[in-house]
């Protein structure tokens, strides 16, 4: 196994513990929680991937790679807009129903 | 040649009928009527100059449209008119217009009655002038939808019931058929959908095989293929009369002639395989359609099932894959027509009166509603195979090409024949002879304006009884041609 | 020179202008709702004649990421259509939590912004980006429902959807990025054949596509639909179900086509993915009572019939499934048009709720009627030759099986739009409500769209072509 | 045993047992410090990698930011002393089950992935980032701005205590009160 | 268009086109309605004059035809006339029965309400039972033939208020259909070897060395003999002719005596040539004849109703008809045609004066309500009843000599035996008929049977007559007199069919016709004994033994037997159908439909509401694919 690979099984543990966190945990930020480890997740492994094997050197502005860094720099953001709309939300969700406990909000169904 | 395009003239009649049913405000039911039967009367006449001026020697398709519509699917609008589908567009127009004048009374929601039923017309018409498969199965389609609003609003005994059991058979149907026509425009390779030359584009015979039963079946659940008819009865009995009229006389033709025009002389190879098959399945739909019918109570129960079991004579003759059979399931296409809505035109007036259409509680309706008893009694008569009316004659081709066919076939009909005669008689007995039911008392027979359009369809069953030739003289070259490209 | 290059740019701009607008109008103190709708209209209006000003137009801008052909006008015209359908049946946003209002209108137009840069956007970056505007905008407005206790739940669910698809999505970014060290689609495109071999990167593509599946409602990814367009009220869910579907179909479109996939067993996953899709939504919706939900439901099966055209991996497949987005538009809106005025004060309507309507309202009763048998895919509605379209596609590359099931799957949806036909048509009212009154505009919009729905079902050409030019534009 | 081995085995192990922490741990507050942890792992394996720009941002929004607005969140959402429902086994058991699944199959396909390109570690420095940024990305630039906007209106937006309701869970009165904005 | 074309048009579509106008404008107009159908049958009764005297002539026939039926490009069925002694004088005895039988109705039928229907229908009759005794085609024979039945259906239901007539005029239809099966079948066979059916290209084929081969003509022959059986009432399709008798007695008198029931005869005649070809065929016809005339014999003798004994003899008439052609002689079966046609009419209508007067068909009723007084009805009943009886020199008398003389050439002695015994039997019974309605019975000798009423309209009072009735009398005294002169067309008739057969002599008084008249001298004086002298016991020898009498007055239980397996087990068959239908087909689509909506409802339990379940099913998928992807990996 190459040293990327050890990168990346890492990612996957990370990204699948984030899965687990997310399909079990009933409290909503919890839930918020295991979806931002599954973009760390996602980070480590773009940011693995382009800076261990590289992919071609080459882009349009003749820069060398750093596609991942910059795809990184942007998920980081990404993860903090999602967090954001998404907290805003669970309060006023619990305001509402006075609990952020996902298997209570299952009114919606058939 | 650069004379009229007749048959966009024809579809336009009742597209125009539509347009101005639609912008005529509901509460002039009188002028929907009038507009409903214009249209009518005016496809009609569009339709006798097509039979007068149509030559039946000449080969190929006749009064050819085509614009090309969708090039990159190679769709064009293209109609054009031949042996096969000439007596159908006549048929059409007849069983419209009369259909138009037996609902004349009708009170509820006429605007909207009338706009579906020229729109399901408009889809008749495109189905039979049509000569390019895209427009075949979308007019197809048109046909088939307004009938669901049209039984559902309009129809008594169990109407949403048989309306929505009546859609849906229909439409599994499409669902096969469409597959089927894609399946057939990839096929040939031609980027075409113009039947004409799909027919010439050689398909490979495990192709043939396989598309053909899609085919075959698709079409014939719209032709009442046993086993998958039971959508008929029920929808007829639920429909109100001149849907059943236009649906038993005119829309279940659609199945056999898509069979006819699509199924067969596009994948010949196919036919021949399957023709063993769909003879035998005809045959039951004979058999077993004439034995329901002679179990049921309800007049249209009645008519329903003999529509199973005559459409099975239609189908049999496709099946013989013979000019003799193909002959006599065209003419037998007609005359069915004719017949059934004859019979539901008879039922409609009987059933208007007395409210019930249960022989069980009828009787001597030939003393108490004595013509339009007659109307019954004939069509009963036609559809027991009485020579004089047109059937007869259709039926004997077809029995004639069976016998070449499939020799016990053949004696399987004919001796089903007493069938259908027994249920015809029974029902005549039962509900037309003998004393009058006490709970109907006198009820006024029906008047003279309403038994025009009745007494056109019995003309018309008399005409082509007295004289075959006259349409056999049209049909026959076309299916000549057709069976000849088959060998 | 430069000038006339940035002239494609146009309906970005008048983008811009209307978001101004909008701000303007929701700074101001009194009828703010109403100045942001009004604003809202004139910037949708602007927008749409931008973008078929400029449908001639082949640009490029931000190094070659952002590009401007006919398709991505013809999208970003679609997506104006559906902003003002959606607007125009927000309305007087009865049903909004009433003092957010005016916002309706804004989030509207953010969301509207992020599917057009979605339309020409060729890089998976800013693809993605795009994608995540469009849906962070309805994350906000759904929740923001006034009458219907559910819309906070919905929200919940859509975002954590939302967010497990955008997960997803760049998970697979990441590992094609892994692979072509650029997120270009062209570059992409010109590398993916010598990688052909390389499941991983099937796989990311893969999971990339799955963020687009989500947009569109396909099965895994469908199950916040039922839900968003219950709650939502009726002009955002009739947003969500016309514009923000034809970006997804129109980027959907482009991917498979830059992704180069037929062929792979990853276009085998795709048809699956359609066929379930088909079958849940019309089995699933068959069982509803409430009409949006009912809607809903059909959605994921549409969604289904479009990848079944897109399974072709063909220009015609493309150029059926832009069609299809385009007259899928027309017929949802229609279809919510009714439902939000039967449902005027806001709540759902139930199927109950349609009883005797074609006494109450003939024109809603026969919109409503061509907008389903639309759906359904029954001439001379256009859904018929949109489908007819989808169905050769995928016939021509020998999908016969997936062909027939969606025939039959047509055929089932039939049931329960004929149910809901049913409701319109035949049954009595028992509450015995009056008429349905219905504006000049509710009015013209109705004729606008049965007629539009019937003369592209009688006359497809036209529009067939443009999106088959369209089409062809793609890589 | 080199250096480079150490720090990522060490930070490797420090964000998976933080992750875990982050999702195991009944307690919400437990869940947010492990959450923190597990991200000083991943900043630690984006230095091995040579990526410390990176690093400092993920730690500076990760657990700068968003780990606060956790907090906060909890803060202001979840009373500490609501009675605590009791975790289901098979609930536990299923998502395990499922996570383990999910990560097999993940592992497989990529455990056979060829990544092309020469296996070394390039230094990026944070002038190319800020460049491309500006460059070839300045559209995703351009929306992620946008986006951060919309997240940022819309998060005020739904946070916001909507004034036209009295109290929770009833229906909103439908006549708007005087005063409330239009 | 040649003069005997253009005769023969005229024969048959006068009727059509007075039955048209009846039916369609004058059902208001009683009188009018009659006067324009008995013009119309006299028209063709001209015509068909005058056809005798064109075409019948030896050795002439004439043949006019054109395509009425394009069946494929090589063939089409040509219609027309063939005009020969057989059929112009066919045509002559149907017009000029159905001429009388009109005449004659405008006083039986006066005052029915549904007068001008009758006169249409039987208009219709005309034209269809001349369209097919003139038909050129076998396939114009048989449309014609349905035609015949059609009215045939409509005139014995012609009072289908009652229940009786509506069922017999059903059980005649569907009976008679079930051996045109066989004849529609036999022509289409036909038209499928040879490409056509025109009758003498038939019957050129059927000849040696021609297209048919032996056994195409058997099958052929079979097919066609059934239609004959049911037509004719033969065999065990029979028992539709006695219920017949439910219809108005002029009709009885037309369609199921003189005319309709002939046409099975005529046709065999028609054919004669190909039904020789197939002498196995033949054979079993003969035997057939034999029983029928026997069993119907036994029949007449117990029934009450004079109307069925007149029935019963005309089954066994026919089948003396058929004997003599499946003996070989086409003169003597059609002779036997003719006279029978005469002097069965002359009987019938006679019988209706009885009926129309005592408004009942029951002979004892009859015989109490002084029958002497109907003078030319006694006359009629006697001297049709000698004609029957095969009494010299009635006309019945030389027809049957001819047909007797026919078997003892042709059969073996058994057979000619039972061909006498069946003769005297016929002198009994129609002697026994005679009796039990002219000799007034003795005190209490009458207990009212099953009274068949007579006919539904209100008849006038016995002593004064009207014109009606006295149209009834003048028919019935012409017909009695042409039944004395009847016989002695047959040699005339035996050139004129079959010219070079050798011609008896009708007074030519062998053994076998000395034979013949002592056993009908026997019948008729146990009829005497047993009914006729003073103090007679009114009882017949058979019906001395109930169960006999039972077994013979209900058609030898044949009708019973009919019920019990072919109607019985249609219906079953009708009711296992529609339970198909119903519960398996129509079961099976909606459980089809059920499953769907179901399959809707259990598939809407996987949107259960908990987000985190749909997140799993997702990943799910996702673990799937990539093991796909994976394996696909590892595969090669």
């Amino acid at each position: 196994m190459s040293q990327l690979h050890w990168y990346l099984l890492v990612a996957v543990l990370l990204f699948c513990i984030g899965l687990y966190g997310l399909v079990q945990r009933r409290s909503l930020i919890a839930m918020l929680i295991a979806l931002e480890l599954m973009l760390a997740a996602i980070s480590l492994n773009v940011v693995a991937i382009t800076s261990l094997a590289g992919g071609d050197a080459e882009s349009a502005t003749g820069n060398v790679s750093s596609a991942g860094q910059v795809v990184a720099v942007i998920l980081i953001g990404v993860a903090a807009a999602e967090g954001a709309i998404a907290l805003s939300l669970f309060v006023a969700i619990q305001r509402e129903v006075q609990s952020i406990n996902v298997e209570d909000l299952s009114e919606l169904k058939g | 040649m650069s004379q009229l395009p007749l048959l966009t003239i024809l579809l336009a009649c009742p597209v125009l009928g539509l347009a101005a049913i639609l912008v005529t405000p509901a509460r002039y039911p009188g002028a929907i009527r009038r507009i409903a039967a214009a249209s009518g009367l005016a496809a009609a006449a569009v339709v006798v100059v097509l039979w007068m001026r149509f030559d039946p020697q000449a080969p190929g398709f006749q009064f050819v449209e085509r614009v090309r519509w969708v090039p990159s699917f190679g769709i064009e609008w293209h109609n054009g008119v031949d042996g096969l589908n000439l007596p159908l567009l006549a048929l059409t127009a007849i069983v419209f217009l009369t259909g138009v004048l037996v609902m004349w009374e009708l009170e509820e929601r006429v605007k909207e009655y009338f706009a579906l039923m020229t729109l399901l017309v408009i889809g008749v018409y495109g189905v039979f002038m049509t000569l390019d498969l895209f427009f075949f199965v979308f007019y197809y389609e048109v046909a088939v939808l307004p009938m669901y609003l049209l039984i559902a609003v309009w129809g008594s005994t169990r109407k949403e019931y048989g309306a929505m059991k009546l859609t849906l058979y229909l439409l599994v149907g499409t669902a096969l058929v469409v597959p089927a026509a894609l399946a057939l425009y990839w096929g040939a390779g031609q980027g075409t959908f113009d039947l004409t030359r799909l027919a010439a584009a050689h398909y490979g015979r495990s192709f043939q095989l396989l598309v053909y039963p899609f085919l075959f079946v698709g079409f014939g659940i719209l032709a009442g293929m046993w086993p998958l008819h039971t959508w008929s009865p029920v929808g007829h009995v639920a429909a109100p009369t001149a849907v059943s009229m236009l649906h038993a006389g005119v829309l279940m033709k659609l199945g056999a002639y898509g069979i006819l025009r699509v199924a067969m002389p596009l994948l010949p190879q196919g036919a021949h395989y399957w023709a063993q098959a769909t003879a035998i399945l005809a045959t039951v739909n004979i058999v077993y359609g004439a034995f329901v019918a002679l179990n049921q109570t309800d007049l249209k129960f009645v008519i329903g099932y003999s529509s199973v079991s005559h459409m099975g004579i239609v189908l049999l003759g496709l099946s013989t894959l013979s000019e003799t059979g193909v002959n006599g399931a065209v003419f037998q296409m007609f005359s069915h027509g004719v017949m059934t809505a004859l019979f539901f035109a008879a039922v409609g007036y009987i059933y208007d009166r007395l409210h019930t259409r249960d022989i069980r509680e009828l009787g001597g309706l030939s003393r108490t509603l004595p013509v339009a008893s007659a109307f019954f009694i004939v069509a009963a008569l036609t559809g027991a195979g009485v020579p004089g009316f047109s059937s007869f004659w259709a039926e004997l081709l077809v029995f004639l090409a069976t016998l070449q066919a499939y020799p016990v076939l053949a004696v399987v009909v004919v001796v089903a024949l007493t069938i259908t005669l027994a249920y015809s008689i029974r029902v005549i007995v039962r509900a037309f002879f003998g004393e009058p039911h006490e709970a109907h008392p006198g009820v006024a027979d029906i008047g003279w304006f309403l038994s025009v359009p009745r007494a056109v369809l019995v003309g018309f069953l008399l005409l082509f009884g007295f004289a075959p030739r006259l349409i056999l003289g049209v049909i026959e070259p076309a299916t000549r041609a057709l069976v000849q490209s088959w060998h | 020179m430069a000038l006339s290059r940035l002239f494609a740019l146009s309906p970005e701009a008048a983008l811009a202008v209307t978001a101004l607008l909008v701000f303007g109008a929701l700074m101001t103190e009194r009828h703010r709702t109403r100045r942001a709708r009004q604003a809202a209209y004139v910037g949708g209006v602007l927008v749409l004649a931008a973008s078929l000003l400029t449908m001639g137009r082949s640009e490029e801008f931000f190094w070659a990421t952002y590009r401007v052909d006919a398709f991505s006008q013809l999208v970003k015209a679609a997506v104006a259509v559906g902003f003002l359908i959606g607007a125009f049946i927000a309305g007087e946003v009865r049903g909004q939590r009433e003092d957010v209002r005016g916002e309706v209108f804004f989030f509207l137009l953010a969301s509207a912004t992020g599917l057009m840069a979605l339309a020409s956007a060729v890089e998976l970056v800013a693809l993605y980006l795009a994608m995540e505007i469009a849906s962070f905008s309805l994350f906000v407005l759904v929740p923001m429902c006034d009458q219907c206790q559910m819309g906070r739940e919905a929200a919940l669910k859509f975002i954590v959807i939302g967010l497990a698809a955008s997960a997803v999505t760049l998970f697979g970014l990441s590992l094609v990025v892994g692979f072509t060290g650029t997120t270009r689609l062209d570059e992409i495109a010109a590398q993916l054949p010598q990688l052909a071999s390389e499941p991983a990167l099937s796989f990311g593509v893969a999971l990339f596509l799955a963020g687009l599946l989500f947009k569109l409602a396909v099965f895994p990814f469908h199950f916040w639909a039922p839900d968003v367009y219950q709650a939502a009220s009726h002009g955002i869910a009739a947003f969500v179900a016309t514009a923000s579907k034809v970006g997804a179909i129109a980027v959907l479109a482009r991917l498979v086509t830059a992704a180069g996939l037929g062929g792979t067993r990853l276009v085998t996953a795709l048809a699956v993915l359609a066929a379930v899709s088909m079958t849940l939504g019309n089995l699933v919706a068959i069982v509803q009572r409430d009409v949006k939900r009912m809607l809903a439901y059909s959605a994921v099966a549409q969604a289904g019939y479009v990848v079944v055209g897109l399974v072709a991996f063909t220009r015609d497949g493309v150029a059926a499934a832009l069609f299809y987005g385009l007259i899928y538009l027309l017929m949802n809106a229609a279809a919510f048009l009714v439902v939000a005025r039967v449902g005027a004060d806001g709540t759902n309507p139930q199927l109950d709720d349609l009883k005797g309507l074609h006494r109450r309202s003939p024109l809603l009763a026969a919109t409503l009627l061509l907008a389903l048998f639309a759906l359904a895919g029954v001439p001379p509605t256009a859904g018929f030759v949109g489908k007819w379209f989808l169905f050769a596609a995928a016939m021509g590359q020998g999908w016969w099986l997936l062909v027939l099931l969606a025939a039959v799957n047509s055929t089932i949806s039939v049931y329960y739009y004929l149910v809901a036909v049913k409701y319109a048509y035949l049954l009595p009212d028992e509450r015995k409500r009056g008429p349905l009154p219905l504006s000049f505009g509710d009015r013209a919009l109705c004729y606008a769209l049965s007629g539009a729905v019937v003369a592209l079902g009688v006359f497809p050409t036209a529009l067939y072509r443009v999106a088959e030019r369209a089409a062809q534009l793609l890589p | 045993m080199n250096w480079d081995a150490f720090l990522f085995g060490s930070s490797a192990a420090l964000a998976l047992i933080g992750a875990l922490f982050a999702v195991s741990l009944k307690n919400i507050f437990h869940n947010i410090l492990g959450f923190a942890l597990a991200l000083v792992g991943v900043a630690g394996l984006f230095l091995t990698l040579g990526s410390d720009f990176l690093a400092i941002v993920l730690l500076l929004v990760y657990v700068g930011a968003l780990g606060i607005a956790m907090v906060y969140a909890v803060m202001l959402s979840q009373p500490l002393d609501t009675p605590r429902t009791p975790r289901s086994l098979p609930k536990i058991a299923g998502s395990a089950l499922l996570a383990a699944l999910v990560a097999m199959a993940l592992w497989l396909v990529i455990r056979r992935a060829h990544f092309p390109g020469p296996p070394e570690v390039l230094e990026v420095a944070p002038q190319w980032i800020g460049r491309r940024l500006l460059q070839d990305y300045v559209l995703a630039f351009e929306l992620i701005s946008v986006l951060l906007v919309v997240a940022m209106i819309g998060a005020v937006m739904v946070a916001r205590r909507d004034p036209g309701r009295r109290a929770p869970g009833t229906a909103a009165g439908t006549a708007p009160r005087p005063g409330a904005p239009r | 268009m040649t003069g005997p074309t253009l005769a023969a048009l005229l024969a048959q579509f006068a009727p059509l086109a007075a039955c048209a106008v009846v039916l369609v404008a004058l059902r208001g107009r009683p009188r009018t309605a009659a006067a324009l159908a008995i013009a119309g049958m006299a028209v063709s009764f001209a015509a068909s004059a005058w056809l005798v005297a064109a075409v019948a002539v030896p050795g002439r026939s004439f043949l006019a035809q054109t395509v009425f039926l394009p069946v494929d490009q090589a063939h089409s069925l040509a219609f027309g006339v063939l005009l020969d002694t057989l059929s112009t004088t066919m045509a002559l005895v149907v017009s000029a029965v159905t001429l009388a039988v009109m005449v004659y109705s405008t006083g039986y039928m006066a005052g029915d309400p549904g007068f001008a229907r009758y006169y249409g229908f039987l208009a219709l009759f005309g034209w269809a039972m001349q369209g097919l005794v003139l038909s050129a085609n076998l396939l114009q024979t048989l449309a014609f033939w349905e035609l015949v039945g059609l009215a045939s259906f409509l005139l014995i239901g012609f009072w289908f208020e009652r229940a009786a007539p509506a069922a017999a005029a059903r059980k005649a239809f569907i009976m008679t259909r079930v051996g045109d099966v066989g004849f529609l079948l036999g022509v289409l066979l036909l038209i499928r070897t040879l490409g056509l059916a025109t009758i003498p290209d038939v019957i050129a084929a059927a000849a040696p060395g021609g297209a048919l081969t032996g056994r195409t003509i058997a099958v052929a022959a079979a097919l066609l003999l059934m239609g004959v059986i049911g037509k004719s009432a033969q065999g065990p399709l029979f028992t539709w002719l006695p219920d017949a008798m439910e219809g108005p007695t002029p009709v009885s008198a037309l369609l199921h005596s003189a005319t309709m029931v002939a046409a099975g005869v005529y046709l065999v005649a028609r054919l004669h040539p190909l039904f020789l070809a197939a002498p196995d065929v033949m054979r079993g016809l003969l035997w057939l004849a034999i029983a029928t005339a026997l069993a119907t014999a036994t029949m007449a003798m117990v029934a009450t109703d004079i109307k069925r004994v007149l029935a019963y003899s005309t089954i066994s008439q026919l089948a003396y008809m058929l004997m003599g052609l499946a003996a070989g002689s086409v003169t003597a079966g059609y002779f036997h045609l003719v006279t029978h046609a005469g002097f069965k009419a002359l009987l019938f209508l006679s019988a209706g004066i009885f009926i129309h007067h005592a408004h009942s068909n029951d002979m004892r009723e009859i015989a109490g309500r002084d029958p002497r007084a109907q003078r030319a009805g006694a006359i009629g009943l006697v001297a049709g009843s000698a004609a029957l009886a095969g009494v010299i020199p009635f006309a019945g008398y030389f027809s049957k000599e001819a047909i007797l003389g026919a078997v003892g050439a042709h059969g073996t002695t058994l057979v000619l035996a039972l061909a006498y015994a069946g003769a005297a039997l016929t002198a009994y019974y129609s002697f026994r008929m005679v009796f039990l309605t002219l000799v007034p019975a003795g005190a209490g000798a009458t207990e009212a049977g099953g009274a068949h009423g007579g006919h539904g309209g209100t008849g006038a009072p016995a002593h004064r007559r009207t014109p009606g009735e006295r149209a009834m009398g003048v028919t019935v005294l012409v017909l009695a007199a042409l039944t004395l002169v009847l016989g002695y067309l047959g040699p005339w008739l035996g050139v004129r069919l079959l010219p070079g057969e050798a011609v008896r002599e009708p007074f030519e008084l062998g053994t076998g016709a000395l034979v013949a008249l002592a056993l009908v001298a026997a019948g008729i004086g146990l009829a005497w004994i047993e009914f006729g002298r003073a103090g007679a016991p009114r009882i017949g020898f058979l019906e001395r033994v109930p169960a006999l009498a039972r077994f013979c007055g209900d058609n030898w239980y044949l009708d019973r037997l009919y019920r019990a397996t072919v109607v019985r087990w249609a219906a079953a068959l009708a009711r296992a159908a529609q339970w198909n239908d119903r519960t398996v087909v129509d079961g099976a689509t909606d459980g089809v439909a059920n499953g769907t909506v179901g399959g809707g409802r259990l598939l809407a339990l996987v949107q259960n509401g908990n987000v985190q379940a749909y997140l799993t099913v997702a990943a799910l998928l996702l673990a799937a694919l990539a093991y796909a992807l994976g394996r696909v990996a590892v595969a090669p």
